[in-house]
């Protein structure tokens, strides 16, 4: 069978020497190099994806713009994942077999287990966009990829910190959750974080109620809400995301849990939640912020700025998502790894990025070289409703330095919160 | 109601002339082993994940087409294989590949046969229908809560198999030898797919589909052919599943909901259900449909709901049925001897 | 004949939700006997019919068959111990050829009798089995419709298909539910000349319900008169001819009116 | 303990009588058409987008609210004569697997649609501000929209048993139904009853939309999370009979309610559970519908 293979190869490169060889060579010094990406943009998670595919979009304009990388136009060659784990899986072959190496995906985690364990198998430097799961850069981390955004321990341990830390008086918490993985994970690491630092946040440890739990496709909350309305929390954290989150508020709004629970902290929906509730907005919402381009640190970042301008320019609409920067970040972190390598081979390109830092709209960014974690400052908002267009508005945003949340790197071996140091 | 009003189905007619048929299949069959080197790997891999809706189309059709009765929870059999085989390669069962994929034949067919004694000899249409869907349903929530089996998230990461034949290792872990695996899976399982529905067994599915109370005063157990036809048919789409686990690398829900069970009807119907090859031919058209317009994101469901709708209204015999009408329009008589 | 009976029902009851349509019917047939079964419509000779096959359940009484009470057995396997039926409407497989029809019977015959013909991997029907398909099509007279797809051909021809598929099964009786209902009178004749040559040939019994009395004079033995839901008279032909009650029962009624 | 199973009654009722006004049309077009319409949570969307582009998020009362819901009601029941003249009605004599099928093309087809219109944003309607707030029942937070929706249902399932068992128009439908060459033969312009049938139907459809809009986000597969519910209260009910599915709604409530509140860890599969009893200890429903054997 090798044989056979190489014969046909032979007979390719015959081809190839009798079309011009030269032909060949020099495109290859300058023909575009081409990235891939892979993103939802139909489906469930479309809302996100297309808002991180017009991040990269905008990081593929800019490039090009000044002047491409080493000499050369990026292209960007854009696919559907569907949010289906067995098309993003083949995308990323299609991506290698069209002899693309460079891509980014996995922006979620059901499409990022799929891809990550394949990156190897094609020789591919795969960007991680958004999946946050801890399996990433530990079981089943490989050196072929990268994550550009911070991992669920981080992530939510930081969101618990910033709640307990902005919320001193708040004594009562409680999350609730979907049953699964993520759902149970995000709770605890939540959890965890509000008791280490209440103590330091108002000199007294405060009390975390056990998870309630609902289905991660539920639309019907009424029963879980009665539980929340009846327990001693005034603070929330909830882990249900997109339109099952709406449901939530719609259902609970009506039923006074506003204003029962005088904070709460959500998975990450900001202004998808903020933009369908308008004006019944919870008064002190708080969620992950990849980018707010009107509020500080953001509004005065050289990156951000020109992130806004050409937002604008491009999509012909003034209020960007935040996850536009995920999308841009990404983008940036390949861009800089090819120009740092000097070449878009595949190892160089791993082993520049290995120890690459760069700017991102939320400031200065760097891979964790174990592990290929991105590190930085990882940004919350905290909004609420406002009286005119669109009706929400986001008050304040604090930044928690990663590195004072992350675990210690541990790449090949599950993620165990029992097992890291109090 | 009843099914002999299907006016639409002028008998089943044989597209395949004897001398073309072979040519085609032994064509079909080159181009398929000689795949690797001509495709990119995207491609490759959406062959080979043809192949798998092909087995799976045909599955469905062997209880549609042939047994007249519509699953509408076809994936909970492939989900039972894919998950099976997924977990069996993941945590190692010791067990050799090629007993995994017996054994998950075998469980489609146990959880069929299961179906089928309590409910199949009450519930055929609406009722199959629903129950099928229900139960798909359920079998997704328990996945979905399912630490092993990786709830949400699915079962990833699964490596590929070494056949061990004792006296040589088959190692499929390059996706190139697995293709050629997949490839000779697909053509035996297919094989003896057309030998069933052609068997004396198969013509007693027939018979229940065009009349069953017919069939039962011809002495035909019809409740029996209807579980024999269920258990075969189970167990097909679990070995789809089973196939697919190694080549798609892992398993999610997306796999088991409804809208997945719908994929082998689409794609029956599209190539036509009343020909053998129909379901085949379908997947081979889905597949091209899908690949074509995997560039104009979000009209994906438009196009499909929409071509769906036409089939049935303009074509209901599918694409072989359109091909049987041209060729026969073609050679200028309407009688096929 | 005072053997005992090829098939006997005792106080046969049917009901339909609450209401009783065959109240306590009770019936022989002797060994290549042929027994017509009449009566207005509405009477329940239908009902009838499908509780004798096993087509419905009955609530009570009892069905004899060959000595064996069959009561609670299934349509299929009182068909494959030799009742064989034909429907009003006549039933074939429609897209299928009239070959595949009879062999589809054949094998089912062969199926209930445990027996194979050919190694199990073969697929298409032994050339044997194929001979007495086209034999048995050639007798009923329709030997030139052999590949013709069975939705295709006339009226009465399906009948004698169907009639074809039922003498596959070499049944003991054939239970045959107004066998001429809707054809043309030349045709009728030809079917009630085909059922006297089947019952001379292989001394098969008869159980006919039909509408058409030259039909009923022509084939059957003795007659079982039904009105209600109840046995109002039974005996020989020539008997029930000149009963007084089958001629109160009948006149004033129309007996060709739109089948039931 | 008390409270808790009061909240699981009123809890049970209010997602029966959701499930119960999406299964309503749902039941109707199969008692009359034998047909089940897979398509029928789509348009249940499209009438519950309708309701948002009319209405807004913010109805201004309970007035303007439900005259939004009609003027749903009226808009679906117009996709719906839409539907039947390019679909359904080149169906009603073929195998009904055929109808099942083009229906599923059908739900699909509407959601791409959806996307198409209204974008993949998910917005969020509000109940009307008479109904926006909650009472507490023995320690159980009750909101008034959600009582508002059980009167709803109740109110659709009585003019619905008004309809059918006290008119005219009723007795033609059960007629139809009940046997449609027979009913032919009696002069009455079956065609006509069962295009009307349709349009009923779907205005139905179109009407739970506009009703239940705010209960939770709105997004084309908003659908979806009913219409399950409501093929399974149908096929519990009895196929086609409308008292069979307003019961089965409210044992599917109860039980969901039930199970979420006693089984959390095994949320939603009890449904599951009953439907398959049902299926298997009663295949026709608690109303088999007539001539059904």
């Amino acid at each position: 069978m090798m044989k056979r293979r190489t014969v046909l190869k032979g007979i390719a490169a015959g081809a190839g020497v009798t079309l011009g060889m030269n032909a060949t060579y020099l495109r290859a010094q300058t023909a575009p190099i081409r990235i891939g990406a892979s993103y939802a943009l139909s489906g469930v998670g479309a809302p996100v994806g297309t808002q991180m595919l017009a991040g990269t979009e905008i990081a593929i304009h800019q490039i090009n713009r000044d002047g491409g990388l080493l000499g050369r136009e990026v292209q960007l060659v854009t696919r559907d994942d569907k949010y289906n784990s067995a098309e993003s899986v083949a995308i990323a072959r299609e991506f290698a077999g069209d002899g693309i190496n460079l891509m980014l995906g996995g922006s979620q985690t059901v499409t990022a287990l799929g891809l990550a364990p394949l990156a190897p198998e094609l020789n591919m430097v795969a960007i991680i966009v958004a999946a946050a799961g801890m399996p990433v850069t530990h079981e089943l981390f490989n050196r072929n990829i990268f994550r550009t955004t911070a991992n669920n321990y981080t992530q939510y341990g930081s969101l618990g910190r910033t709640l307990i830390e902005q919320n001193p008086e708040i004594r009562t918490w409680v999350s609730l959750a979907p049953d699964g993985d993520f759902g149970r994970d995000s709770a605890l690491f939540f959890g965890r974080a509000v008791e280490k630092y209440s103590e330091a946040a108002s000199g007294e440890k405060a009390t975390v109620l056990d998870t309630i739990y609902t289905q991660a496709t539920a639309t019907d909350f009424r029963t879980q809400i009665n539980q929340l309305m009846s327990s001693q929390a005034e603070g929330l954290y909830l882990g249900i995301a997109a339109s099952a989150q709406i449901s939530f508020f719609q259902q609970a709004r009506s039923v006074g849990l506003y204003d029962k629970f005088k904070a709460i902290g959500e998975v990450g929906n900001s202004d998808i939640t903020g933009k369908a509730l308008g004006r019944n907005t919870h008064p002190n919402l708080w969620s992950i912020c990849h980018w707010l381009y009107n509020q500080e640190p953001f509004a005065s970042n050289p990156v951000s700025q020109q992130l806004y301008k050409d937002y604008v320019e491009l999509k012909g609409d003034d209020f960007p998502s935040g996850q536009v920067a995920a999308g841009h970040r990404a983008a940036i972190a390949l861009f800089e790894g090819i120009r740092k390598a000097e070449t878009t081979d595949t190892d160089e390109v791993i082993g520049a990025m290995e120890n690459l830092s760069f700017e991102s709209a939320g400031g200065p960014v760097e891979f964790r070289t174990e592990d290929h974690q991105m590190l930085g400052l990882n940004f919350y908002s905290q909004m609420g409703p406002s009286t005119e267009e669109p009706y929400f508005q986001f008050n304040k945003v604090t930044s928690v330095d990663a590195v004072e949340m992350i675990e210690p790197a541990n790449p090949g071996q599950p993620f165990d919160i029992n097992e890291l140091p109090q | 109601m009843v099914q002999n009003s299907s006016t639409s189905i002028q008998g089943r007619m044989t597209t395949f002339s004897p001398v073309l048929g072979p040519v085609v299949l032994t064509a079909l069959f080159a181009f398929l082993f000689f795949a690797p080197m001509m495709l990119n790997a995207g491609l490759l891999f959406w062959v080979g994940m043809t192949m798998i809706q092909a087995i799976f189309a045909l599955s469905w059709n062997l209880l549609f087409g042939y047994t007249g009765l519509a699953s509408f929870g076809h994936a909970g059999f492939y989900a039972i294989g894919a998950y099976f085989t997924g977990a069996a390669l993941r945590y190692d069962f010791q067990l050799p590949f090629l007993v995994v994929l017996a054994v998950a034949g075998i469980l489609g067919a146990l959880v069929a046969l299961a179906i089928g004694v309590v409910a199949l000899k009450r519930l055929t249409g609406i009722f199959l229908a629903v129950l099928t869907v229900a139960l798909t349903e359920a079998m997704a929530k328990i996945i979905g809560l399912s630490k092993a089996l990786g709830e949400q998230d699915g079962l990833g990461n699964i490596p590929r198999p070494i056949i061990d034949l004792g006296f040589l290792d088959l190692d499929l872990t390059h996706s190139h030898d697995y293709y050629r695996f997949l490839l000779i899976a697909t053509v035996v399982t297919v094989a003896a797919l057309w030998w069933v529905v052609h068997s004396r067994l198969g013509r007693s599915f027939r018979a229940v589909r065009e009349d069953a109370e017919r069939a039962r005063f011809v002495g035909i157990d019809v409740a029996r052919v209807r579980v024999i036809s269920f258990m075969i048919s189970g167990g097909t789409a679990a070995l789809a599943g089973a196939l697919s686990a190694p080549w798609t690398r892992i398993v999610t829900l997306d796999q088991v909901n409804w809208l997945a069970s719908t994929q082998p009807i689409l794609n029956s119907l599209l190539g036509g259900f009343t020909s053998f090859w129909g379901p085949v031919v379908g997947a081979v058209a889905y597949t091209g449909i899908n690949y074509w317009t995997r560039t104009f994101a979000g009209l994906s469901e438009m196009l499909v709901g929409g071509i769906l709708v036409l089939v049935i209204l303009l074509a209901p015999t599918g694409i072989v049925g359109l091909l049987g009408k041209a060729t026969r329009r073609i050679r200028g008589n309407g009688g096929k001897k | 004949m005072n053997s005992v009976p090829l098939l006997e029902a005792t106080d046969l009851r049917v009901n339909y939700g609450t209401f009783e349509v065959i109240k306590g019917v009770s019936l022989a047939v002797q060994l290549g006997e042929a027994l017509a079964i009449i009566g207005p419509n509405g009477a329940g000779k239908t009902t009838l019919f499908k509780a004798l096959t096993g087509e419905i359940g009955c609530r009570a009484g009892k069905v004899v068959f060959q000595g064996k009470d069959v009561t609670k057995v299934s349509a299929h396997q009182r068909t494959a111990e030799g009742m064989g039926r034909t429907f009003q409407v006549s039933r074939v497989f429609l897209e299928l050829t009239a070959l595949e029809n009879v062999i589809i019977a054949l094998e089912s015959r062969d199926r209930n009798r445990r027996q194979r013909r050919g190694g199990w991997w073969r697929t298409s029907p032994t050339s044997g089995l194929i001979k007495e398909a086209e034999a048995l099509l050639t007798r009923l007279e329709i030997g030139n419709l052999r590949d013709e797809v069975a939705t295709t051909i006339s009226h009465g021809d399906k009948k004698r298909l169907e009639l074809a598929l039922t003498l596959a099964l070499e049944p003991k009786v054939l239970m045959l539910d107004e066998p001429t209902a809707g054809m043309a009178p030349a045709d009728r004749m030809q079917i009630v000349e085909m059922i006297r040559n089947i019952r001379r040939e292989q001394g098969v019994a008869v159980v006919m319900t039909e509408h058409d009395m030259d039909v009923i004079f022509s084939i059957a033995d003795s007659v079982v008169v039904m009105n209600y839901g109840e046995v109002i008279a039974a005996g020989t032909v020539d008997e029930i001819r000149n009963s007084q009650v089958v001629r109160d029962v009948y006149l004033g009624k129309d007996m060709y009116h739109a089948a039931d | 303990m008390t409270s808790q199973a009061v909240f699981v009654l009123f809890n049970g009722l209010a997602s029966g009588m959701a499930f119960f006004l999406v299964a309503a049309g749902l039941t109707w077009v199969f008692g009359i058409l034998k047909i089940l319409n897979l398509a029928h949570g789509a348009f249940f969307m499209l009438g519950a987008y309708i309701a948002f582009t009319v209405g807004g998020a913010w109805p201004a009362s309970i007035w303007s609210f439900v005259g939004v819901a009609l003027i749903a009601a009226a808009a679906v029941g117009a996709l719906g004569y839409l539907t039947d003249q390019l679909v359904l009605k080149r169906l009603r004599n073929v195998d009904y697997h055929y109808a099942l099928i083009a229906t599923f093309g059908l739900m699909l087809f509407c959601e791409g649609a959806a996307k198409f219109i209204w974008g993949t944003d998910y917005q969020a309607v509000m109940p009307p501000p008479e109904i926006d707030r909650a009472i507490v029942v023995g320690g159980s937070y009750i909101s008034l929209y959600t009582l508002f929706v059980i009167g709803a249902g109740i109110a659709v399932f009585a003019a619905l048993e008004m309809i059918m068992h006290r008119t005219w128009a009723g007795k033609i439908m059960r007629a139809v139904s009940n046997d449609p060459w027979m009913a032919g033969t009696l002069g009455i312009n079956v065609p006509m009853v069962l295009m009307v049938s349709v349009i009923a139907s779907f205005a139905l459809a179109g009407f739970a939309g506009g009703i239940l809009v705010p209960n939770q986000a709105l997004s084309p597969h908003v659908g979806a999370s009913f219409v399950l519910y409501a093929f399974m209260a149908v096929v519990i009910g009895g196929l086609g009979s409308i008292r069979g599915t307003f019961i089965a709604c409210i044992l599917l409530g109860l039980v969901e309610s039930a199970n979420a509140t006693f089984l959390s860890q095994y949320g939603g599969i009890a449904i599951y559970v009953m439907l398959a009893v049902f299926l298997v200890w009663k295949p026709t429903g608690l109303f088999p519908a007539q001539g059904a054997t």
